[in-house]
């Protein structure tokens, strides 16, 4: 019973901490699958979580802040949009810049508006999205096994942990269902066919990354709004790089994407859980081991060593008509 | 005398709640009533240390305090390159003649927060929570695990944010740690991580369950939900520094405070009168007056490693 | 004359520098299939892409159905009943049929509904044309052939009254084209208008009501197919007589200097596109490759050349064998005498960005001559340049110039100098003269042949059919992946294009 | 990273390009510092006059430049070949370990001109075996050499954690760092040239690793024109269809360049730690291997370039250290904004400003653009 509940407990805690990286891996799916690779996920999370934090505090309310983090996260989005898509520049290049503009800022910006070291105002609770408790939860908390499950698994999170799961139906639907999801992924793999079909290939992409910039906006606010009751620098911690490691992982498809994201969050659950303690057989396993393991599980399946990993074909190279 | 202060923080920055604003509290204080103004700087990289200990000391501040034992190589140097200029160090020995260095017993306010954790607690099960794993930070969780055992808990959970100063400043994980202490049935957590700290308290405080501060009295950050705080009283540590230079009283050497000094202990507010019933704050108390006594001795797990509670 | 289906008017436009059309006007009448013939880069393809909306003209106005027409997109071309199969298929490779179908087409916001209608719609199509199609099919697993006919159904589709087909041909067997051609006068008689871009002035006589001939950006002529001759359409496409034999001696073919064997190579998809293909070249004989593009010419060069791996065969150079299966790389054929010139100068045979000295070398670069030690000899380098420069009359004459600012046909000519001035024992060329003018045609026919007179020997790949007649001492004709014939090159046109369509000796000579 | 674009001539694209670009991101810049609530000219002066105002800062500066010089020569090195080194920051990170170990080890017995050599050595093999692995599975497996770098970079974070905390560690030391190296690992300043021109340099960490750096920019410049190897990375670089043709082996040049690039971006991390720090600490690179991205590119992929773009940047961080002590409400932070400003505007934006430039040029002097000046008659 007592492995039960701390199976429980840790699968509890691999949702909240898959949540940042589940939404971030989904904003990565929609700009990869339109042909526009994107390792600015992670500025643009770190954007999303300011500007969420630091309006929810001035503002006191947390929906103005998850708008602010989505239009700020959105921009950034736009900005390697305008780098990539209407100048045709190096998307590597445009990402990594979105990655420094975004570290320096937020920091630069927080310190000088509320002189905190980089932090925002504690959040009070109005200003953060709290627990949802489902209907009975706490009644059938005794029930065994389902109990457990029901009442902590599945009820007691915040909303945006419920949009982020709910997410991953959705961008499939969009993705295979719908004429835009269609034309995203056609325009990730042969833009000139897009082209020639009569559709804009750069506004579609537009498009492509301003649902990418939403999604790392809510990854954001999830951040600073959720898991902690404020900004702190640099809190993305290199998460927005797990998520792209995750959308590889999860070859570009978005129920994979929710697997692999449950994977990397189950990992560092783990380590957190088991921090210091030896494991049988293997002994004690070094926490950095736990940490590095998505990178390195990536780059095994990059390697092609478990499943090849083919990426949209058109990704990374800007659609150029006229030579 | 007629001085020019200046002081400098660790990497969490002036405003983390905790380590670094409780000296900035000190020097607030210095100048409120001297009205001696000082300069202050943030470092955010390791070469920034040296460099801003050496111009400060070039552009004739004296004294100059620092927070952090992440000063010491770089003071070091620049202690003797300016002999003259009286340097004071927070938590860390740098034995040059004109180096303060202060030092805490945080074994000792650790043992008493711990006894009151365990009385606190229903479950009589109770967490740590450190920031970077260092011994100091083992000395804070061996003197609380002291206390708790004392007065009557049965385990101490105890875990550590991380390997690197990036412990200091991560209260997200800090929160998780907090939430999986809490699963595991601690109903008390102690968080004595700098910034990671505000996340523990957050995640305490969001359970239902109690947090206790460190270094701060960081009872108001969620009040009613902070049982109390460990302060180390780092501002009057910042205080002194600046006061003794004014008065010409300046020595260096070693400062280690505890109990008896004053320098470590344990922090009573509005904020959590309701939580402390009188039992409580007997026991504490008593715990206090024995230590300062010398009746019960807190074993410093930095004098052996080791921790035998 | 029946009304105007499409009327192009002072049509301009230029890439960078490059003029691709010059003041281009021309007259399309409904209901009639109109041919355009012209070299490569003419500017056929980029004066239909205007058309079609794809490119935006400098300047110049097009109308359509009689009325001014602006046509900024795809779009509104589409909008105007116009539909284009590109040169390039415009196929988004692992989507169905369908998905292709219908991309910028659906009906609406959701793809049931549309992915519903287009199947009935492709079904009628299907029923109308004969246009068969497995409407599941993933594009990438469908033959050529019928990905172009996925290509003309999506025209189709969207309701095209006019279609421009952009060298439909290029790639389909002779029985596909028939097909194709089948179907293109169906769909004339039921009113629609056709445009017909190709290099196959048979197809054109075949085919076609008018011709339009384009040379250098220009529309040089448009005639009615029933008053002009392929001489005639010839003449107007290089701007001269067409030099059809250029002035050579009998062949004095010595002992076999290539000799290959067995050769198998299949493509990245996995498709066999050489077939256990084996001859020989002697030394002092120019041995041609003839055949239409894609069956396996471009492939079984890559591995003679060691730049692609074959699947099975090898190449005797000099009697010594050279498995052709792993082991070869260019390099090492390369220091065994076989001299190569690509096909695909712009990617393969240059380097665009590098000075010209530098692509003199390129390939030759750990040749002792060119090197001090590791170091580059750079004044070596560009010594030898200049005299490959003068020798072979390449324009500009500067060697530290980048090489993309060369044209054409003098990018060609720093290959050929690069390559032929190594004294090689053999000396295989791709396309020998694709995209270049006329005058260097002649130049480098030349060269070939006094290559040849050296007691070399060259093996010659080229689509051209007069170019292939008039160079070869031998002419062996691919189809299909294998050689289907050896002809001599008194062989008639007639007789080699029945090879190259794949038909079968016997049948011929009945 | 070819042009598409007609030409211009070579002093407007590699100077007056590259300067419009910075001036555009240093324009941007001013509006964050604007939006802080400082004089965004202030902010500027402070900026120089930190950096070259006096000896010290200008030794700083220097101090900083060698390092990117480094990063810049990496991420340059790659590019000729074709490929994006973005992991030169676990490269960097990662030679510390060879460094530490050699440091450690040698620094008692041996005088400091032996152990650089050593160390030097052991920095360059460790950043170029740290190279290998990604190099490798590129050339051999395909995998994209960016997203393999970039997961290197965390691995090589958690590894040197895993060391700095465990056997690098004095038992007693409470910070994640080696001991400090003794003067046998310890680089001797360069100061003293500088204090030639007179100026007076109390302290500052500039030091002998610079002068490795400019001779690896110079050994670069050899490399990558004036050898044959450099000749198959260039050609592999524009054309791997052309380099297949020349009988250049793919993985052979792939595996070759990126270890050479991962061997400069292993050397890096000598001047932070034999001549700075003296010790190896956790995150002593810093960013610096991602900055090397923009000093290339800012550089143009030629090393004459990348040494000035280094010092610039140098000129940001020892500036940026300035600005933060001078105006409160700026941090250092800054700095990390100008970084990304530059990296937009002069990587990914790079051709922004080209067509304009261009037409001005083309309205000044139409022969000078495009290529029908040059065009012969024709073959
Ligand atoms: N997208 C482009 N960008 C730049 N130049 C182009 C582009 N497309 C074509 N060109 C150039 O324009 C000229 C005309 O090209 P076009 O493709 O129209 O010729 P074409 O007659 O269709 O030739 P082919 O028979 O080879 O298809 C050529 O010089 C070509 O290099
Ligand atoms: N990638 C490129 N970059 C810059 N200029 C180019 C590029 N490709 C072609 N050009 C220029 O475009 C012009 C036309 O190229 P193309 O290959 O069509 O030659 P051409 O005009 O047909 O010459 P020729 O008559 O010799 O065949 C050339 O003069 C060349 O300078
Ligand atoms: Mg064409
Ligand atoms: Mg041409």
């Amino acid at each position: 019973m007592d492995l039960f509940n701390a199976i429980i407990q840790v699968l509890d805690s691999t949702i909240r901490l898959s949540v940042p990286l589940l939404l971030a891996c989904l904003a990565g799916l929609y700009s990869e699958r339109a042909g526009i690779f994107d390792i600015g996920l992670e500025g643009k999370m770190l954007v999303g979580a300011f500007a969420g934090a630091a309006s929810a505090s001035v503002f006191h309310s947390a929906y103005i802040g998850l708008g602010m983090a989505i239009l700020i996260s959105v921009a950034f989005a736009l900005v390697h949009g305008f780098a990539s898509i209407t100048h045709r520049g190096n998307q590597i290049v445009s990402g990594v810049a979105i990655n420094f503009i975004a570290a320096g800022s937020t920091i630069m910006l927080g310190q000088a508006w509320f002189q905190q070291g980089g932090r925002t105002p504690a959040l009070a609770s109005d200003e953060r999205f709290g627990a949802i408790i489902w209907p009975g939860a706490d009644a059938v908390r005794g029930v065994p096994i389902l109990g457990p499950i029901y009442s902590e698994l599945i009820s007691g999170h915040s909303v945006l942990v419920y949009v982020a799961f709910l997410a991953v139906p959705f961008t499939w639907w969009v993705l295979f269902r719908t004429r835009f999801g269609l034309r995203v992924r056609a325009v990730g793999e042969n833009p000139a066919a897009v082209d020639t079909a009569g559709i804009s290939v750069a506004w579609l992409r537009y498009r492509a990354l301003i649902c990418t910039g939403v999604l790392t906006g809510i990854a954001g606010a999830y951040l600073s709004m959720v898991q902690n009751g404020g900004f702190v620098k640099d809190m993305t911690a290199g998460k927005g790089y797990i998520a792209l490691a995750a959308l590889i992982f999860a070859k570009w498809k978005p129920v994979n994407a929710m697997f692999a994201c449950l994977l990397f969050g189950f990992l560092d659950a783990l380590s957190i859980r088991l921090q210091g303690t030896p494991l049988p057989l293997i002994g004690k396993v070094p926490v950095q081991l736990m940490q590095a393991l998505p990178y390195i599980l990536t780059v095994i399946l990059l390697a092609g060593f478990i499943g090849k990993a083919i990426p949209p074909r058109a990704g990374g190279v800007p659609y150029v008509k006229e030579r | 005398a007629d001085i020019q202060p200046a002081l400098l923080y660790d990497l969490g920055g002036k405003f983390d709640k905790s380590f670094n604003e409780a000296s900035y509290n000190g020097a607030e204080k210095f100048k409120a009533e001297t009205g001696i103004a000082y300069v202050e700087f943030e470092v955010s990289n390791a070469t920034q240390r040296e460099q801003a200990l050496r111009r400060f000391a070039e552009d004739g501040r004296n004294p100059i305090a620092m927070a952090g034992f992440s000063w010491a190589d770089a003071l070091e140097k620049i202690a003797v390159e300016f002999p003259e200029t009286k340097f004071a160090i927070i938590d860390m020995v740098v034995d040059k003649p004109n180096v303060r260095s202060v030092v805490y017993k945080e074994q000792e306010g650790s043992y008493l927060v711990g006894v009151m954790a365990a009385m606190a607690s229903k479950t009589k099960k109770v967490g740590f929570i450190g920031g970077m794993d260092i011994p100091l930070i083992r000395r804070f969780g061996c003197g609380y695990v002291g206390g708790a055992k004392a007065a009557g808990a049965t385990d101490v959970i105890q875990n550590m944010t991380g390997d690197t100063p990036a412990a200091w400043n991560d209260p997200a994980k800090g929160g998780e740690i907090a939430k999986t202490q809490i699963d595991q049935g601690a109903d008390v957590v102690y968080a004595a991580a700098g910034g990671t700290g505000v996340g523990v308290l957050q995640a305490a405080a969001d359970a239902g369950k109690l947090g206790i501060g460190v270094d701060s009295n960081q009872n108001g950050l969620q009040p009613g939900k902070v049982l109390t705080s460990m302060v180390k009283r780092v501002d009057v540590a910042v205080y002194n520094t600046f006061m003794d230079a004014k008065n010409d009283k300046f020595t260096g050497g070693i400062n280690d405070l505890g109990l008896k000094e004053g320098g470590v202990d344990y922090a009573m507010d509005d904020n959590n009168k309701a939580l402390v019933d009188d039992a409580m704050k007997a026991a504490v108390e008593k715990a206090k007056a024995d230590i300062i006594a010398g009746t019960i001795k807190v074993h410093d797990y930095m004098s052996d490693n080791s921790c035998p509670y | 004359m029946a009304q105007a289906a499409i009327e192009l008017i002072g049509i301009n436009k230029s890439f960078g520098a490059v003029r691709a059309n010059r003041d281009i006007n021309l007259e399309i009448a409904r209901g009639t299939i109109h041919g355009i013939v012209g070299e490569n880069g003419a500017g056929k393809s980029t004066l239909m892409s205007i058309l079609y909306g794809f490119y935006q003209a400098d300047s110049g106005e097009i109308s359509v159905g009689g009325q001014p027409a602006s046509i900024k997109s795809p779009n509104d071309a589409i909008a105007l009943g116009i539909g284009m199969v590109h040169q390039h298929f415009m196929l988004v490779d692992n989507f169905t049929v369908l998905e292709n179908v219908i991309l910028g087409a659906e009906s609406d916001a959701l793809l049931k509904k549309s992915i519903a209608k287009a199947r009935s719609e492709l079904e009628r199509l299907e029923r109308e044309y004969g246009l068969e199609v497995d409407p599941d099919a993933i594009i990438e697993e469908l033959p050529v052939g019928l990905q172009q006919r996925v290509e003309i159904l999506k025209a189709l589709y969207r309701g095209a009254e006019i279609l421009i087909l952009d060298e439909p041909t290029g790639v389909l067997t002779p029985a596909e084209a028939d097909h194709l051609f089948r179907i293109l006068r169906q769909l004339k008689e039921q009113g629609k208008t056709i445009v017909l871009i190709t290099h196959k002035l048979r197809e054109i006589m075949a085919i076609t009501d008018t011709v339009s001939v384009m040379r250098q950006g220009t529309m040089v002529a448009t005639r009615q197919t029933t008053k002009t001759t392929v001489g005639e359409l010839a003449e107007l496409m290089v701007g001269r007589r067409v030099l059809l034999r250029v002035e050579k001696g009998e062949a004095e073919a010595g002992g076999v200097k290539l000799a290959v064997k067995n050769l198998t190579v299949k493509d990245s998809r996995g498709v066999t596109m050489v077939d256990d293909v084996s001859f020989d070249v002697r030394a002092g004989e120019i041995v041609g490759i003839a055949g239409v593009a894609g069956n396996g010419q471009s492939e079984m060069l890559e591995a003679i050349s060691g730049i692609r791996r074959a699947i099975s065969g090898s190449v005797m150079l000099d009697g010594k064998p050279i498995d052709l299966t792993g082991a070869a790389d260019p390099g090492e054929l390369r220091d065994r005498g076989l001299a190569h010139v690509p096909e695909d100068r712009h990617h393969v045979g240059l380097v665009l960005a590098f000075e010209e000295n530098e692509n003199s070398i390129l390939g030759y670069h750990d040749d002792p001559r060119y090197l001090r030690g590791p170091f580059l000899d750079i004044d070596a380098i560009r010594d030898d340049a200049r005299d490959k420069i003068a020798k072979y009359d390449i324009r500009p004459a500067d060697c530290r110039l980048k090489t993309a600012n060369f044209s054409g046909g003098n990018q060609q000519k720093i290959v050929l100098a690069r390559e032929m001035e190594q004294d090689p024992g053999v000396l295989i060329v791709g396309q020998p003269t694709r995209g270049v003018d006329v005058g260097a045609i002649e130049f480098i026919h030349k060269r070939l042949i006094a290559m040849r007179d050296q007691g070399k020997a060259v093996l010659v790949v080229s689509v051209e059919l007069d170019e292939i007649r008039s160079l070869s001492d031998r002419i062996l004709v691919m189809f299909a992946g294998r050689i289907v014939g050896e002809r001599g090159p008194e062989a008639t046109e007639g007789e080699l294009g029945l090879l190259m369509a794949g038909v079968e000796q016997r049948e011929a000579a009945e | 990273m070819s042009t598409p674009y007609a030409k211009l001539p070579a002093w407007a694209d590699y100077g007056l390009i590259p300067v419009i670009n910075l001036a555009v991101a240093f324009v941007v810049a001013g509006f964050v510092v604007l939006l802080v609530g400082e004089n965004p000219f202030r902010a500027a002066v402070v900026l120089v006059e930190g950096a070259f105002g006096r000896g010290q800062g200008i030794a700083f500066t220097l101090f900083y430049a060698t390092t990117f010089i480094f990063s810049g020569l990496s991420v340059a090195v790659a590019a000729h070949c074709g490929l994006f080194n973005i992991g030169g920051e676990g490269q960097g990170y990662i030679a510390g370990l060879g460094i530490g170990i050699i440091c450690l080890a040698f620094d008692s017995v041996l005088p400091w001109w032996l152990t650089f050599p050593l160390a030097i050595v052991a920095a360059a093999a460790m950043g170029a075996l740290w190279a290998l692995i990604p190099a490798y599975l590129q050339a051999k497996r395909g995998s994209h050499i960016v997203i393999t770098t970039i997961m290197f970079n965390f691995i090589a974070a958690s590894v040197m954690v895993y060391a700095l905390v465990g056997f690098l560690k004095p038992a007693i030391s409470m910070a994640p760092q080696t001991r400090t190296f003794l003067d046998g690992a310890q680089l001797p300043k360069l100061n003293w040239v500088i204090e030639l021109f007179g100026a007076k340099i109390r302290s500052a960490p500039f030091n002998i690793s610079f002068l490795l750096a400019l001779a690896m920019a110079f050994l670069v410049w050899v490399l990558i024109w004036r050898t044959r190897l450099g000749y198959e990375m260039r050609t592999y670089g524009h054309s791997s269809k052309a380099a297949r043709y020349a009988g250049i082996s793919e993985t052979r040049i792939i595996i070759i360049a990126m270890m050479i690039s991962g061997a400069l971006a292993g050397m890096m991390a000598l001047n932070p730690t034999m001549g700075d720090q003296h010790n190896v600490a956790l995150e002593f690179v810093s960013g610096a291997g991602f900055v090397g991205i923009a000093v290339a590119l800012m550089g143009r992929l030629h090393p004459v370039g990348i040494v000035l773009a280094a010092i610039l940047f140098g000129m940001l961080y020892q500036g940026g250290a300035e600005l933060a002590f001078e105006m409160p409400a700026i941090s250092r932070d800054m700095i990390v904004i100008i970084q990304g400003l530059v990296i937009l505007f002069a990587g990914a934006l790079e051709h922004m400003f080209r067509p304009y430039v261009q037409a001005l040029f083309a309205s000044l002097s139409p022969k000078s653009v495009g290529i029908e000046a040059i065009k012969g008659k024709g073959a």
